[in-house]
């Protein structure tokens, strides 16, 4: 399989490399976007996302199209997850493996710079004494 | 016709979807569909973008709806 | 701890996203470099690695120093194996994490340029019917 | 005074280390020491580079060597 694409529940990190490698891959580069702890100088309690799964999955699927068309990518993950995460929990992880180190970083900048873009999910990001729907406001 | 809402959009507009049955009058466009959800929901235009996918695919103004189309109202997405 | 910085002879992939987590940290990056099957049209059998390991230690240690400083990094790996690998293995992993994602990208990919140009790392291709010590003449 | 020899310099000179007694001549520089050796082992001279270490520090060709120093000399690096 070349793409590994999913919404999950927990991201799990442990098996993104044995996904990614690859006989023809020197290099393999990975990104996992967590839930920090604060939020313009707010406590940040957690983070909620929310996805139209079947859009998002679709999207997803573009974009590992376009970047292995673009990097000549031997693999490509993307996985997001949803439901409640909290504080180092990840949230998202995207990864690709190519021949040479630079294809396979600018695949995965790519692959996450996209997905914030386009992929149909939204985060409500909790503090203590309120909720806030992330973007939705200019 | 199917009209699903998702993050804030279902906050405003307070269902996560909306069935239009062929009887009634539905909306004919992405553009007519945007224009009437606006006029009955007006916290929906103070958003940063406001998109609509017919059958999970992002669609313009201008895209027809039928009746058997699943849209999807998108406000701005922030995953990652 | 802020830096995990080693010389090992297998590198472990599932621990660094453990390593770098940190509750201000929104972006890890993380690469690996793994030995590709092929070198300009050549199979290769395998790789070799040797190192001065006091010096390279020390080198990698003023890598991640610099990269802690330019980025505001939470946290660094930088870990290299030694001895023989087949395809497929990794032989190199290098982090970060930042509160944001564009400072984790650059700083992995510096760590890496920089290891490759200033530890004193050994490689040697080992083909069917040759040895070579990748980089020695011009 | 120990000099530590690594990848393919290692397989030029045949040996991992080479020691000068105090009693014996030896280089009293970096560069001193590159001349000996090139001298010796004219291979080195077609390497893309040769550097050479001081105490596990890369050190220029004016850098004074010391009895007790631990000296590598240093191929072209080929890590990750």
């Amino acid at each position: 399989m070349k793409k590994y694409i999913e919404i999950v529940d927990q991201i799990d990190t442990s098996t993104v490399y044995a996904q990614l490698s690859h006989p023809h891959s020197g290099g393999i580069c990975v990104f996992v976007g967590a839930v920090r702890e604060f939020t313009a100088q707010q406590e940040v309690v957690g983070l909620e996302f929310e996805t139209y799964e079947k859009m998002a999955l679709k999207e997803m699927e573009k974009i590992a199209d376009k970047a292995i068309d673009k990097w000549n990518l031997q693999k490509v993950v993307i996985k997001h997850a949803v439901g409640m995460k909290n504080v180092e929990e990840p949230v998202v992880i995207v990864g690709a493996s190519s021949a040479h180190r630079s294809e396979c970083f600018e695949a995965c900048r790519f692959l996450i710079d996209t997905l914030k873009e386009t992929v149909p999910i939204w985060k409500k990001e909790l503090f203590k004494d309120k909720t806030v729907w992330v973007s939705a406001h200019p | 016709m199917e009209v699903l809402f998702f993050g804030i959009a279902k906050d405003i507009v307070g269902a996560s979807h909306k069935v239009f049955s062929t009887n009634e009058h539905r909306p004919n466009s992405v553009g007519e569909l945007k224009q009437l959800l606006i006029q009955e929901y007006s916290e929906l235009a103070k958003l940063s973008s406001l998109a609509v996918a017919v059958n999970s695919e992002y669609a313009l103004d201008h895209v027809p709806l039928r009746d058997n189309d699943e849209v999807a109202v998108i406000p701005p997405v922030s995953g990652g």
